[in-house]
């Protein structure tokens, strides 16, 4: 999605608005889950390291660079949402 | 095509927040968070997976399987250590992204000052959380704060060398990056180590920013809403602990807390307890309590308190449990290894909700804690956690402390608590206690 | 402000939600305060009248009716806000 | 330079509403939404305000100060008429704009669509809003519902019509216009008039529709946020008042509620009492809670519920009001009548909260309430009230109820409250039956 800089602004103030309204009805229970959810999802820079990586061209050293990136974005990922569920697994047989 | 699912991922994003808020919900948040991210991904590739070689696909492929390794193999108390440790990959994930764009020269300058700004969060975030991880591990003493702050006199110079010098203009992206390294580093270093939970908070704040900014870069939406989320509720968690902590996050972030050992002497001996006499007066309340803190985490000892609790149910006696918003090494800490023994979060309350009740309970048992439960906090104005609300304990008809000695909590200061007229003192490793105090029962 | 329609679409979303969360913890005292001030900006729309109204050409029957949104969405506006601060002033004097 | 006006007017229309959420920020939350509005209208000239011709200017400013003489005079009584009014007006505004839109041939199909959506919308808010006036002040009875169900079967052939039939083709446009203005007067008509609240809040989110459209129509960011609220605002309020009378919107929009005289009959007298009994009554009383419904707004009785209430107070009596959602003829009518003079608005409970407290009051005063206290509401599966939660003033030690007749409230049935032992009722207009309680007061 390709957007002007301030529309890009408006969205960045809204999407923190919520985030802000959302996690401070995050009862104190949750915040363990939440932090690591939260964590797994900073990895969301993933995308930005796929988009990137066909560009790199000739260069082996940002090649390689990219493919760090892309490494520790994924480890985050999937280990922060698999840690997170393994949390909430606890969580739920309360219910 | 494309911007449909994403604009589908970034729904899916905040639905996943909002069913976060509800115990009864929030496993579906992680289904739903997963879902987005994974849809996020996929369109990034924008339907055309030949562009990519094998070192690639191996590489997410690896690092993938790494990652449901780790997660499976963690143990509930090294939960801390966990999320910083991945946080900081998050972090140093976005620096490497920013940069290589800013290698490129193609970059257009405001989008050239949102990466350098991205590189150097996301390096800081990177160097801080290891840093942070070695100290949650006892790696790592702290460091005396006066190498921060020459640090810090000298960072304006520092940060115009490459503008003054000709020489290191061609290098300056690289010693920009080595700068946000050693800031990370020296930053966090000087910070005490239970205040790791603030730093790692904020870090994951800091991380979210920097996906954000990357999101800038390169101009994609989804990392500008998933960051901008990240980044909120990393500070919202900061924050909290901070207030519960009476202190600020500069504060915090200033470092040189706790650690020193300032008026550690006790002007009486306190009275200690055996687990019989425990176990005695256990089953003579009606109502009873548990404070846990760092040391239920440290002796793994939350499946005993399981037991306990089932022992002391099946006599009909009220158990409760109280937990203070820092107790532990994260927020909701205490909550997380609960739960993992089957604990009803119904039972556990709140600072707020349990405060009252204090004085109509019967038994407290301090399983671990200190700071949390210090009085002095309300008392003392020169104490260095006045002012932080505490769970007042103090004011139960009977209080037990289970820990190994008189020794010091993080903040470093003696706890009138513990040579109080209501209060008994088991020593013991909180698991080996508390079993005893079962095995007591089974005599009485 | 100019954007692509899932663009636009993405901050109708956010505004929306937004709208929901707060609105729903809004106390049922200040119902009809809401009620008459968000009323109030419905005439928003008066911006739309702004910007049509140099380009409706030579039209006399097309300019009377971007008149009449205008009068409209003016009375919408204005006499929507200033009841609703009277009504916010009983409560002002509860302080 | 525009465009970050409209940022900032975006953001603080956001914050406004935030603000909203307390009656202590409420009034400034008033002061931030007019300047968004303020910046965004003054960011559409684009800072040419030469483009405009002097009927422009004029019809700004005297609509302007129309609105402002309006809203000076009218009584906070008329309230829920007035928005109701000025709701028609915005719905209208957008539907015009629509409607000029499409009459230039250059719109895009996919804006064209959007533009016939949001004419419809704008003009049946427009209709609706007047019928809903007109019903409010009385001036209107319920039309039969036959009528609308004809009206929507033959909806369809009739919004067909311009396709099939060629004359028509070019005037398809005011057709549709004129189509939209029946079907808002139809739908209306045939709703009660003590549902015309949930009619306006309704139709507010409409409007709110309806400037959102028009938002993408002439590609404006901000008529999409300020719209997309609205619209939140509007729904949300609108359910709330369909959960207090256990109605879906569906049943409620269906029409053909209340008005029928039903089951009116009761089978034993009421207790009458007069204003010197119940002033002595309340000398008597330790805590008396006041209901105040629709007949406290006909009667104008504010100022003499807050002169009964110094009274009481100045006898150490408690007193706090019971406010039932959908009390009055406006969600939260009663709480602004209440406000007007000074009543605290902590001592305003609401259902949840002051339900459970009835049993230990000792008299409470029923003020011109009627359906909102009928316990059939809890037990006659067949009335039409079933299942809406009400107050439960039945299990309050003493009942008062001031009204001046038994004739029924909104929903046309009998209150068996009137007849329950410890109800007695004193039959007066609300405003002179308080005065005249006052009075004896003073002989007591
Ligand atoms: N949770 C957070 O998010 C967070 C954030 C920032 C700061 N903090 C800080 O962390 C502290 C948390 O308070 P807290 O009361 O939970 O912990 P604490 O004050 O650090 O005290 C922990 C106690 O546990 C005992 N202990 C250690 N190992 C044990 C074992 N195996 N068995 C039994 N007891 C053991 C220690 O005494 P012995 O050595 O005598 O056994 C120690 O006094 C506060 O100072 C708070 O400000 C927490
Ligand atoms: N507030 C909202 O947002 C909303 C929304 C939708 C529907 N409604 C409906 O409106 C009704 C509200 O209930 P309510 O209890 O407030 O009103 P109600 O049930 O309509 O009863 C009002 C009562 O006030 C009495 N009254 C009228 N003029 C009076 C005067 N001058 N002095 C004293 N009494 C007077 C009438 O009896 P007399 O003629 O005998 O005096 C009547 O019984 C409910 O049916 C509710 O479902 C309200």
């Amino acid at each position: 999605m390709e957007a002007t800089f301030l529309l890009t602004l408006l969205i960045t103030f809204l999407a923190s608005f919520i985030g802000y309204e959302l996690i401070s009805k995050i009862p104190q229970t949750l915040h363990t889950p939440l932090m690591s959810g939260s964590n797994a999802i900073s990895g969301i820079t993933l995308i930005a390291a796929i988009l990137i990586y066909p560009e790199v061209g000739e260069s082996q050293i940002l090649k390689i660079i990219v493919l760090i990136a892309i490494a520790f974005a994924t480890l985050n990922i999937v280990g922060g949402f698999s840690v997170t569920g393994r949390i909430l697994e606890m969580f739920k047989k309360n219910d | 095509m494309i911007e449909v699912i994403l604009l589908v991922s970034s729904v899916l994003f905040i639905f996943a927040l909002k069913l976060f808020g509800r115990p009864s919900t929030a496993h579906r948040a992680n289904t739903f968070a997963m879902l987005a991210m994974a849809l996020a991904v996929f369109s990034a590739f924008n339907f055309d997976f030949s562009n990519y070689d094998p070192a690639f696909y191996i590489t997410i492929v690896v690092s993938g399987l790494l990652g449901v390794l780790i997660s499976k193999r963690v143990q509930m108390t090294q939960m801390p250590e966990l999320v910083g440790l991945f946080n900081g990959f998050g972090g140093g994930a976005s620096g490497a992204i920013a940069y290589v764009e800013l290698s490129k020269s193609t970059l257009p300058l405001s989008d050239y000052f949102v990466a350098i700004f991205s590189m150097v969060i996301g390096v800081f975030t990177f160097s801080g959380s290891i840093i942070a991880v070695l100290k949650l591990r006892g790696k790592l003493n702290n460091v005396n704060t006066t190498i921060a702050n020459i640090f810090s006199a000298f960072l304006p110079p520092l940060i115009l060398l490459p503008a003054i010098w000709e020489e290191m203009e061609i290098l300056s992206l690289e010693y920009f990056m080595l700068l946000s390294l050693i800031a990370g580093i020296i930053r966090v270093a000087v910070i005490g180590g239970a205040d790791m939970p603030v730093v790692i908070a904020f870090l994951n704040s800091l991380s979210g920013i920097a996906a954000m900014s990357a999101g800038f870069i390169v101009n994609s939406i989804i990392l500008i809403v998933a960051g901008a989320l990240v980044g909120a509720s990393g500070i919202i968690l900061t924050l909290l602990m901070c207030a519960a902590m009476n202190r600020t996050l500069l504060d915090v972030l200033k470092g040189g807390f706790g650690g020193a050992a300032i008026n550690n002497e006790y002007d009486k001996d306190p009275i200690s307890t055996s687990p019989e006499d425990v176990a005695i007066q256990l089953s003579y309340a009606e109502s009873v309590v548990i404070v846990p803190g760092y040391g239920m985490a440290v002796a793994q000892a939350q499946a005993a308190v399981k037991e306990l609790t089932n022992t002391l149910k099946d006599k009909n006696i009220e158990v409760k449990f109280a937990i203070h918003p820092v107790a532990g090494r994260m927020p909701g800490h205490m909550n997380v290894l609960l739960a993992e023994v089957d604990i009803d979060y119904e039972d556990m309350y709140t600072l707020e909700d349990i405060n009252s009740e204090f004085s109509s309970t019967d038994v407290v048992i301090v399983l671990g804690a200190n700071d949390v439960v210090n009085p002095l906090a309300r008392t003392d104005e020169n104490s260095p956690i006045y002012g932080m609300p505490i769970l007042d304990v103090d004011l139960a008809k009977q209080v037990i402390v289970i820990k190994r000695s008189m020794s010091p909590g993080y903040a470093g200061i003696a706890n009138p608590l513990f040579i109080n007229d209501n209060a008994k003192m088991l020593f013991a490793d909180a698991k080996e206690g508390l079993e005893n105090i079962i095995k007591s029962f089974e005599l009485v």
